[in-house]
Order: C-alpha cells, then structure tokens, then sequence
C-alpha cells in the first residue's frame, strides 16, 4: 500500500525561498528597467511593475491559478472551480503532486512567474503609457493570455501535454508571450516624441547593474525552482543558469568590442538578461557545455537584435522584443539542438546534435509560434480596445514635462549633488517646497498651515 | 564686445543652438537655471500632502559678439526659442569691455 | 520511548536563510528611511538603522535572548541565567524545542527580529536627533522594552501563555511596540524645522522603491520563518502574506487617486509597508481571501492616518505611526475578526465574522493596549532622561546645514549629474576635496602631503 | 553494508540558497565598491566585478573546479582530468562526500567563491586599469593562483591536509590571498593622478551601504554555508558571522569617533566588511563571545589600517590591503588564539588562551604567510607582463577624463536633480544626445535618421 | 533696464522671493553656485582621512528690471538675505542694453 | 567696479583659485555650466546606438574687483587656466555699477 505522501522539509524550504526570490526578482526588473529609463519617466517605470505584483497577486489568488493549474479541460484550460480562491486548503493532503510540498507553496510559486511576465512587458512602452490604461492591459492580459498560455504550456494543456514541447521554466510561457505582446503594445501606441532622433540613454546604470544582479540572483529560483524539489535535476538547472548567464555577459561585451569599440556596463547587463532568457527553459535539458555555448550566441544575437528596431523603426523602448522575445526563441529552439536524455529523463527525442533528428526541434518551434501568435493578437486587440476608450498615450505635453509629474505627480530625485553637502544650493533653499522657511521661523501654531493636507478636506 | 544672454525652455535648447550656428557662431556656454514668472509651475504630491513647485527648469544660454552681429544673434534666438506659450524666457543684452582667449591670449574679435 | 529529537535539515535551512533574509529587511529599512529622507540627512538615517544591527546583536546575544526566551519567571521575564552569551551551546541535545532546529539559529532569527524593531523607531525623528542620543536610546529601549515584551508574546510571557493573545509574526511585539516608542520620541523631539511648512519631501523615490522590495522579500523570513518549521502553516504564512501585501498597495493606491488625484511610487512602496505590517501577526490564523480584505482595509487606512499628523500637529517623520502603530492594531485586531480554527489549530476562540464572538477581539486589544502603554511609557521616560542629560537634539545650526554633515562630517552624494561624463564641472574641478591637482601635476614626494591623515598623528 | 549516499533535500537546499546568495555578493561587491569609487569611474569598476562573474564562472567550470577540487595530486593540484567541464555528472552516485548534496551543487557553490575572490581584487585599482588588462589579468591569476590555492586550502591540498591549517570559508583561500594580489597591482599600476593630495571621497554612500548589506547577507551563504550541510555547526557559523559583524560595525565607528570625532556610514559599512572578513576563516571554530572581541579587534584595527597607505605612499584605491589582508590574517590567527575543540571537532589543538599552546598559532600563520607570498608574487609577475605587453593602465588623458568614458564610453548618471521634475533642466534640453528635438518634431521618415545606429553598418 | 545679481544664502532665498512679490516683481532667475569667502567651509572625514570643503552653496538671483526700481529692489534684497553671519554674500547692478520677451518679441520695459 | 568672468576647464579651478588667492582676491563665485566651441565632444554608446556629447563640463568663475585690479586678475586667470589645449576657455570684464554687501550694506569698494 503506497504511503500517504508527507511534507518533505527540504524540498518546501528550497520552494519557499525560491519563491521568494521570485518576488524579488519584479523588484529587480523595476530597477533594471527604471535605470535604463530617462529620469523623468523612472517612477512610472517602476510602478508599472509594483502595481503588476499588486493586480497580478490577487486574480492568480482568486482565479488565475485554477485557470493554469485545475485539471485541464480539454487541453485549454483548467477546472475553474477547483481552486477558486474563495477555498481554503489546509488539509494534510492538500500537497502538490509528488513533490511533498504544500498546495499553497506551489500556488506563491507560480504566482511569481505571473506577477513578472506581465511586468516584463512594461520595458515596452516607457514613457508614454497612461497608468490606467497599463492596469487595464496588465488585467486583460493576465487573465486571457498568460494563465490560459501557463496551462498550455505547464498545466496540462495541449502544448505541452500533446505537442510534446519541453519549457522548463518558461521560455515559451513567460518571455516569448511578454515579448510578443510587447511589440504587439508598441504598435498600438507609437514612438515616443523625438525618437529616435534623440539616444534617450539610461539614467542611472549602477541602478541597471544592481537590478541585473537581484535578477541573476531570483533567477535561481524561477529556474532551478521550477522542478519544484531539490535533486539533481535542481543541480544541474542551477548551474547550467549561472554558466549560460556568464556566458552571455561575456558574449554581449565581445559583441559590443568588435562593433562599437568599447564594452559597457549596460552592455554586461543586457548580456546577463539575454542569457538568462536563454536558459530558462533549457535549462534542465541540455549538458553545461552546450548552456555555455547557449549563452555566447544568446548574447551576441541580442546584442545584434536590439539594433533591430531602429531600422525597422518600431520604439520597443528598453528593448524587450530584443532581450526576451529574441532570447526565448534561442533557448526554446535550443532544447531541439542540443536536449539530451543523458540530462533528462523528459527529453524524449535527443536533440539534433545528437543525432535525435528535426522532431523536437519542429515541436519546439510550433509550440513557440502558437504563444508568440496567440499573445501578439490578443495583446493588439486589447491595446487598440483600450486606446479607442479610455485612451492609452499620455499627452505630448505630459511626455515633454515627463510622465512622472504627469501621471504620478512625483519626481525621482531631489539631489543637488548632496543637499546640505558640498552641493545642493536648491535643495537647500528648498525649492520644491510650498515656501522655504527661515531656520528658526517656525509657524506660530503648528497645525495650522499645513501643505494643503487634503486628508481632513 | 557684447554678452548676449538668453533664458529659454529647455526643449529649444537644440534649435537656439542650430540657429546660432546657421549665423556662424563658434561657441556658446549654457548652463541650468531655475525660473519664476508668468508661467505656473506644477504640483507633486507625498503621502497625502500637496505641494506647489514654483520654480521651473529653464536654460542659460551666454554667447559674446561683437557689435555688429548682436542684432542678428538676438533676433535669431529669440525666433528659434518661441513656442508662443507662456513662459519662453528672456533674451538680453550686456556691453563687455573685453574678452581674452585663454588659450591664445588674443584679445577682442580674435578671441572670439 | 520517544526518540530524542535530531536534526531535520529542511526546518534547519529554511530558518537558516530565513534568518538571513530578516537580518537583509534592516538594510532594507535603511534604504526605504534613507530615500524617504532629505538628501542632507540620509546617511544619519541610514546609520540608525546600521547602528541598531550593531549594538542590538550584540544585546541579544549576550542577554537579551535569554530575558526573551529564556524558562518562563513568574509571566514576565525568562530565565536569566539560563541562555547568557558567555555560554556555548554545541551539545547535540541544544535544539529548540521540537522544531529540530539547533538553538543558535533560532537565536540568530530572533535576534534579526530585535535588530529590526528597535531600527523601525527611527524613521519618526529624522533629520534631528543626535546619534549618541540614539545609540543610548536604542540600547535602553531595547533592554527595557524589547527583550521583556518578546518575553510576554512569545517566550511563555503573560500576553502570549496566560492571556491567550495571538500574534504569529510581530504585530504587538514588533509593529505596535515600535510605533508606540516612536509616538514617545516624536513628542520628546519636537518637530522639524521648518515642519510642516516645508513639505520635505523624499530625495530619492527608487530608493524608497528598492527598500521596499528589499523589506518585502525579508518579510518572508519574518512571517514564514515565524512557525520555524516547513509545513502547511508556513505556506499560508507565505501566501497570506504575499497577497495581504498586493491588496495594501492597491488599497493605498487607489485612497491616493480617490484624495489626490494621482497615485504614487512613493504610496506603493508605502501601501506594500503597510500590508506587511498588518498580516504580521494574523498571517497564519486568517484565510487567503480575508487576508486580501485585510490589505485592502490596511493599505486604505494607513494611507488615511499618515495624514493626521498635519492635524494633530507631531512631526512623526516618515509615519512609522500612521503605517507601524496604525497597521500593528489592524492586524492584531483581524485575528479577533477572521481568526479561524480551519486554518490554524492555535486559534481557540474563531474569530466574530466567524460567529465566536468578541472573545479573542477583546484580547487582542488587551494585548495591543498593554504593549501600547508600556513602551510609550518607558521611550516617553528614556528619552527624556536622555534630553536632559547628554542632549538628544542637535543644534538648529546643524539642522539646518544637514546632520550628516554635523554629525557624521559626511555627505550622500558626490555626483554631479556625471562627474566626469556629460556634465559633472564641479566633480571634475574637484570641488570638496582639499586641492584639486592639475592632471600631471602629482606631489613630488608621494607620501610627504596627505590628506590630513590622522592615523599616525 | 552501508547505504548507498541518497540526496538530503534539506541540505541540498540550504547548499542552493547559499550558492545563490553567494554569487548576489559580487553585484553587491561591485556596489560596494562603485558607491567608494568617484563618480567618472564607477561604471568601470562595476564593470571589473561583473566581468569577473562572466569569465571565472567558465574557467571554474571547465578546469577550474577539477583543478581545485580533483583527487589530490602530490598536495599541489586536483586531478585535471576528473571534473573536466566538458563532461555531464548526473548518475545518482555524483554528490559529494557524504552530504547528500548533487556534485553540481558543490561546483556551482564553490564557483561562486572562485568569483568574488577574483572581483576583491579589482578595488585596488581604481579609475586607471585598462579593462582589457583587467581581463587578462583575471583569467591568469584565477588559473595560476585561485585554482590551485583551493586546492592546497580545502581540496586535499598541502596547506589543509598536511599543514593542518584551518580556514573555515576563505580566510586564506578568498582574502589574504585577493588582498596581496591587490597590493602587487597597486605596485605595478601606481598611484591615480592627484593622489593623495586629493580626497577621492566616495560619490555615492547609499549605494556603498546597499553594497555592504547585500554583501552582509550573502556572506551567511558564504561562511555558513561552507559546512555544506545544515547543522549545529552551521548554525554556530550562521551565528558567529553575524555577532563578529555586527561587533567589527561598532569597533570601527568608536575608532572613527575617538580619532576623526564623528562616526561615518562609510565606516559602519567598512567596520561590517572587516568583521565579516574576519570571521571567514575562523566562523566554525571560535565561541561567540571569542567572535564577538574578534569582531572588536578586527573593526578597530582595520579602521587604524586603511591609514596606513598615506604613511606608505601606495594607492590601494578602496583599501582592500587595509581591510581584506588584514582582516583575513586577523581572522586566520584568531583560530590559533580562540580555536576550541568545544565548538568544532576540526579543531585538534587548542588555541593559545584555552592552554593549547602556539602551535596551532604557528601553522596558521605559516598557512598565511605561504598565500601571502604566493599570491603577492605571481601578481606581480602577471602584473608586469600585462603591463609591458597590452599596456595595463590607461593614457593621463582617459583618467582625467574620467575611465568610464574612455574605456566603456558610457557615463553612470544623467540625473540633473530630477530631469523633468522640480529641476534638471539639461536632462529636459536632452544636452547628450544627439540633437535634442522640439516635442512635436519628430522625423519624417521613422527610421530614417537613427542615432548613428551600427548594427546594420 | 538693469540687471540685478544677488548671491545669497540658499536658505534665504524664500525670504529673498517674497520681498520681490511685495515690491511686484513679477519675475526672477535663480541659479545652483558654490561661493568662496570669508565665511569658512566644512570638514568632511572619510576612512581616517580629512578634508576641507572650501566651497558652499549659494543661490544666485537674477533680476532684470528698469531704471527707476533698482535701488528699490537691492535694498529689498539685501533685508531679505540678510542674516547677519559672514557669508550672507553680495548684491550688484549692471546695465543692460536691451531686453527682449521671446514668446512676443517685446523689447525693453514690456518684455519685464 | 568690474566683474570678471571666466569660462575655464574644471581641472583648473584650482590653479585659478591659487593665482587670485596670491593677488589677495577675498572671494569668488563658481557655478557648473556647459561649453560649446572648437573643442570636440566625446561619444557615448547604448545597445548599439551612438551619440555625440557635444556640450563639455566647464566652470564659470565669477570675481568682483575694482578697475585698479581688472587687468591683473584677467592675467593672472588666463595664466593660470591655460594648458594650451583647446578649450581653455575664456575670460572676459564687465562693468559694475554697484556691489553691496548683505551682511554690512557697504557699498562699493567696501563691499569686496
Ligand atoms: N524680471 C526678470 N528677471 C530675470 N528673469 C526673468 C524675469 N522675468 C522673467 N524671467 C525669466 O523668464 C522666464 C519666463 O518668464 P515668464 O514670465 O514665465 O514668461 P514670459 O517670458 O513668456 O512672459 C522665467 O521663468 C524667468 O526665468
Ligand atoms: N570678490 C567677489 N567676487 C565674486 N563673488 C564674491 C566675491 N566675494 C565674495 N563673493 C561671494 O559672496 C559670498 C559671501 O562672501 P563672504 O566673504 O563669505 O561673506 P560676506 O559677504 O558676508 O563678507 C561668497 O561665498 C561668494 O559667493
Ligand atoms: N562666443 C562664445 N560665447 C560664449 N562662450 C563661448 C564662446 N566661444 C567659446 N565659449 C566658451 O569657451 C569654451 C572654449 O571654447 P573653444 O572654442 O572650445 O576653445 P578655445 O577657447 O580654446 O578656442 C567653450 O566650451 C564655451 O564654453
């Protein structure tokens, strides 16, 4: 009689933790894309990712997760009243499959994945994207393209249950589908103005290099996680991330020497992203010689990629149809070059290199092309739907004043190279504020004229 | 010898800076400056307070001539810094005894 | 005969990196304290927060733990003799309880807990207290207030073992006890400068955004790592706490575009603090679905009273009342309202929306007043002790050139928008330093004119 | 008959996690040290940490690790063959030892360590290596230093097995072996142009701090998780790392405030690195009250070493001699004065002040001089073989200039206090691009005129 | 027309504005500029090593304005700055030439 | 009463300072501005886009100083910001009407 399954501690810890590191990883992305934003839009930037954690959070609790993880129906969808987040499950069976890990681990897993590939596809249309129309989309996308794609893809949905097609961490599911609606919301919404006249460089690239790191670093998680137990799979899941990446980093600066002259920060980091992407859902497939060589081509045909756009003359702002669309397709096409079942017992059909023929290879690239399809059309549709009725784009005159003032009334940084230090003359005046006081010129009675609080009306 | 100097929107730095040019003129120092006047400033807010910024970033742009092409210079800046809205800023002109070229030394026009 | 208890690896790891990513949330705080800051003072901020790692480690490890955690003394202190931090304990019996963690790791998690609270008062008196006055204050509150009230709720002390007030994480110990001493220094201090005439508003919003990320993901170590073991009620520690925090930002979004007519990065981040401290101490006794209610009412609520100080005229800085104290009493009081026994055995009386009355309600509220008074009382008493002793506010000179550069002779930035890039004058000019050399122009004996070095005098 | 080794999931978790948090410490070195650095260098110096994660990561796992950690040959290298990265170890037989732990594991945490000793290094030479010597000169001293010392360390080497040794995480192995290697590039490289008679003074200290706290966190994964497996005698190094720490914050701020009259934030983040330096070696072996006087020492005197490069007249830019040697012969010699065979059973003789006599003294500091002189003496030859071939440090020019325009033609900032916000008008003017439109201005023909895009050629 | 130039103590530099309001002045310039004095600078301290600050921020006020305000304006300038510590700065007068309001190409007393 | 202004290279304000310091020059004012002349730009690059920096980091230095001395500190300054290079910069004299000091209201001479 087969035991009852039990909570295995060790694998709960490590999916706990990855899990965490998963959140942080939209953190991560809002640093890295903020960055590389103009100073005037790097609010609106973030935000879009933090109301992305926020939004996104709540629908997979409620619905999303039974939509992508229920049992399927009819390779589509999941059941949608399996786990509805109305139930609660702390029953002592309510564990996820084998794996001896509770249900709700699993469910603050895969909300994770959620949250960031909609965030991912925020790097798009910077600057220029109305806040509520970016909730809008993130709502409608969400719900009708990722937890329908997840289940496609991991849930028992017809990509990957019937098509056969291998994504180990979400190649497919999560950077494909943000890079396609990404282009999709480009073309619904324009260039941003003086574009590409103007370079509009990064801000702030110790901010680029920091968010770089804390997704290199989450990326352990969204990876080695996603076999959802600590084996030797994990092992080699993790390891194959850190090589890929590595080489990617270096694969992007060599591109870079060669064509510009110099290597560059951004450069690295871009590199570290592309690789990333790359991996991601080979990771599990292929020997770490083959995810080293992964890298060096993911990083130097993102590096190429990025270029793309100005002579197509589409603005994909901070180039995620370069990065993650791009480097999804490199490592989803990987798995059928180079997926062996001497690394995996799920690779049913070995990889063309070695000698397994064109068969995965096919599967890999329909299954690519069905998201990138599916994601692209619907993405179009609900920019345009949303565009025509609550209107999408900000004003021009809101963009050349920055977004940030415009749609959050807030402005990043208020530095003077050290206010109060050897600099900073303005933020030592105070401007900025409703009236400088003297030093010692405090008002009489202290609640008496406050900045227009508007708490008490 | 005479300093023009203009306080203009930021955004017409490029086509002050081109227009100065066209007239050719070699160099210019601008330098970031903050304005009051007519045109109203914006409001941010933090936790629940509001507040006015007053100030608005303008551009500083000095350029020194000689007598002849003063009228040009100005007339030319202030024709490429007009949007026609509030707020385009001031162009005025200073009389400079002299003007030395540090690298050269040179005085005057030369030093132009 | 039941065996002795033996190390179980999975609880070991998971509070082992829980432990870590707690001690993480302190720099976290710095950074979401310092951003919310002026530039002229974001270093001393930061340094109350760096500081209270310091000396609070040091605290627990040689007798706080064991005022907290030490064999139970008549309700309200532990054992003193029992854990003091000359002794060793490496004995293969040294585990905590039955979790199968060795002792020093759950000394280490509790100490990072100690180390945050005393840190999060700091955020109330920026900008104009002197660090001494701090080290002092920290030392004291910690040691009087801190160790015994951790006693009380979770070491077999009267709140927790005899009153039967329920609090998983923190929301009594942590949140309210660090709002209430916070209250007490606020009104010890006296007000800003210039406050509230001047808005003061944060110098630097992706700092704060980072911070927050940095304080979310530790927050998970905080809240998860609370049941110390990896089981089901970790997952729906993890979970609640996760989407508690997601419904809070939107909460405190959507009060922002309601009142103010935009939403901010600066109230997301904010909003996400406040999620965090309201499902503290409830995250594991109330449903997922009460525990998004739960954000919501927070994350509204808070973003309500971070206004009152206008009204009621105490500059509580950057609000560790409205979001600490107002958060705390919110999700101590959720227990009493969704506590449920279907998701947590430790729940004895189900809470009112669960028909079992205002029984726990009136304790939880017992509770949270009991710790109100007390550490207000003694933080009220410390700090003016040390007012009038060795001073606690620095000079209205100093305030207003800056305490970082009073009382830390340093200042935040040096950055001039490029130094040494597209513009950056002054860096190049060397401006702030004490003679800048012409390129070639290097001293002709190296060592003969240094910088004022006072090393050897 | 014994059982075959399985996996344990709980250590197989932790050794995952700490790989991860392991590898963040080099993106948060590289804040560290860009924080310290002047602002027209800190993309350069982010730059050397994170190429140094790119390429060691695929030296370690081609040769490096089988160089390191390959069956002993003759005490001075692994078998070259064994670990070759070219082939796959997935057979349920590949962990390692007898921790339960995938061999892909211990590779890829031992990988993170061959990293970030690498990237120590680069802060001796701030603002004046060429990037291209950089790189050189990390691939050679990785191979003809890092390698092999691991080996002689921990992977049966001469210095661990025959000397007997101990060096818990890297005392030896990671910091007195990067800090003599600095010391020898700081001979070669000379001094920046205007030093000392200028400060130098750190452009950005949140950043320094944020870089001190993700090195903080990491360094748990880093000492603690040196045991490989989660029990007792990690928890006492999870614990000792953290009060030597927080012990080393304090002693360096007191030495600051006796001698300078202020404490700084530099100095607390400098004080956390010296203390977490200094427990490496020592974490497993030492009481917490000896970690905790360690701590002491170590923030005190490495505050009083940082000094000494004025009196010596050599440019160790960002102090790694001053913090890195030092504290790591600190730390090494400490095992040999506090080392108790109560605490670890590694420990044969006693140290010095629990009756064990010198001997053990007398090995470590044999263990240390021998890395020392090692290290200092290949990167010395290495240094100048760049130097006279490549050339190693860059023209007066690009350091006037500032190195990151010279060698990476990016600039970290373009901040204005806040383009588009309350100033920043030069952002606003887009003065950096390459003509700056009016709003409405856009191109004709969209792609027409690109940025002197050069992908296309 | 004239040109007023106050450099003043940052903080000053509302009380500095508001004098200017109540004389009806209807714009003003203002710019970020470190100053070097008799008033003396910080001390900064950084791993064991000193420094001094020599320089400190100031705020530079620029007011064009006719002929008959001028000796009003600087005295109002001058109360309002004024805190009585060395380092309160200076306030001086030059002649302009002309004077042009870019957004309608009004000269001399109409473009103020 | 004059005012000189010079536009100089950032990394010889020290110099300058020093050469006016010898010639008993109490104070100065500096600001960061941007210059624009023969002296090329550099170029920047971002995912394999590149641009032109045309504008340089420059200092303005500011002296007020009565007509005996104008031509010494002009001298002294242009001595002291030349490398010789291009875009040393320039240095150039205005005159004063006025100067007053805020802390005394002295006028004129005294005033410096
Ligand atoms: N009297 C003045 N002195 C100096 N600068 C002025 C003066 N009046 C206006 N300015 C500058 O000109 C800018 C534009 O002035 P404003 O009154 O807003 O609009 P406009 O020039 O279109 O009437 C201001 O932001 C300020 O920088
Ligand atoms: N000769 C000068 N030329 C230009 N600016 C000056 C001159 N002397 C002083 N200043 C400016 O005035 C400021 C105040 O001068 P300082 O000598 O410190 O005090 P005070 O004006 O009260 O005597 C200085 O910081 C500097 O910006
Ligand atoms: N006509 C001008 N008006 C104002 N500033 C000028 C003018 N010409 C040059 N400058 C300033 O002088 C600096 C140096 O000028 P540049 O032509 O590059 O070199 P040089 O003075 O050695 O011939 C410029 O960067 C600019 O700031």
């Amino acid at each position: 009689m087969p035991e009852a399954p039990t909570i295995d501690t060790g694998n709960t810890a490590w999916l706990l933790i990855s899990s965490a590191i998963v959140l942080l990883m939209t953190p991560g992305l809002a640093l890295f894309y903020g960055g590389l934003n103009r100073a005037k839009g790097v609010l609106n930037m973030m935000m879009m990712s933090f109301s992305a954690i926020g939004l996104v959070s709540i629908l997979w609790l409620f619905y999303g997760f039974t939509v992508a993880f229920g049992d399927d129906k009819g390779g589509l969808i999941g059941d949608l009243g399996q786990y509805l987040g109305t139930k609660t499950f702390m029953a002592e069976t309510d564990l996820w499959g084998e794996t001896g890990i509770p249900l709700y681990v699993f469910l603050a897993f895969q909300m994770m994945f959620a949250i960031i590939t909609v965030a991912l596809i925020s790097g798009a249309i910077s600057d220029r994207a109305k806040f509520s129309g970016w909730l809008l989309f993130a709502f409608g996308w969400a719900t009708l393209v990722y937890f329908p794609v997840a289940h496609w893809v991991w849930g028992g949905g017809f990509i990957g249950a019937k098509l056969g097609a291998l994504d180990f961490a979400g190649g497919t599911a999560v950077h494909i589908n943000a890079g396609a609606a990404a282009l999709a919301l480009v073309l619904v919404l324009g260039k941003r103005l003086g574009w590409p006249r103007e370079a509009m460089k990064p801000h702030n690239v110790p901010m680029v290099a920091l968010g770089a790191g804390l997704l290199w670093f989450g990326w352990f998680g969204f990876n080695a996680g996603s076999e959802l137990t600590a084996d030797s799979t994990t092992a080699i899941a993790f390891l194959n991330t850190q090589v890929c990446t590595a080489a990617a980093v270096l694969g992007w600066l060599v591109a870079e020497w060669l064509r510009d002259g110099k290597p560059t920060l951004v450069g690295a980091s871009s590199g570290a992203i592309a690789g990333l992407v790359a991996i991601t859902p080979a990771c599990a497939f292929v020997a770490p010689w083959a995810a080293v060589l992964l890298g060096l081509v993911a990083g130097v045909l993102c590096a190429l990629a990025v270029g793309l756009k100005y002579r197509l003359g589409y603005d994909d702002s901070l180039d995620v149809v370069g990065v993650h669309f791009v480097g999804g397709w490199i490592g989803c096409l990987w798995i059928g070059l180079f997926g062996t079942s001497s690394v995996s017992s799920l690779v049913s059909d070995e990889g063309l290199f070695y000698g397994g023929g064109v068969t995965q290879l096919g599967v890999q690239a329909l299954s690519a092309l069905i998201v990138t399809v599916y994601s692209f059309a619907i993405a179009l549709g609900l920019g345009f739907l949303i565009e025509k009725t609550i209107g999408f784009r900000v004003s021009a005159e809101a963009e050349v004043d920055g977004i940030d003032l415009a749609e959050h009334a807030e402005s990043g940084y208020d530095l003077s190279p050290a206010a109060g230090g050897s600099g900073g003359a303005f933020a030592l005046a105070g401007i900025g504020t409703p009236g400088a006081a003297k030093p010692a010129d405090e008002p009489a009675e202290p609640a008496s004229a406050p900045v227009n609080e508007k708490v008490g009306g | 010898m005479k300093l023009v100097t203009a306080v203009i929107k930021p955004y017409q730095l490029d086509a002050v800076k081109e227009a100065l040019h066209a007239l050719g003129v070699a160099g210019l120092t601008v330098s970031e400056v903050q304005g009051y006047g007519r045109q109203k400033g914006h409001t941010e807010v933090y936790r629940g307070a509001e507040y006015t910024v007053e100030f608005l970033p303008k551009i500083r742009v000095e350029v020194l001539t000689d007598e002849i092409d003063v009228e040009k210079i100005v007339d030319a800046v202030v024709a490429a810094a007009r949007t026609g809205k509030i707020g385009d800023g001031k162009v005025w002109v200073t009389a400079v005894e002299d003007v030395v070229r540090v690298r050269t030394g040179e005085r005057g026009l030369d030093a132009l």
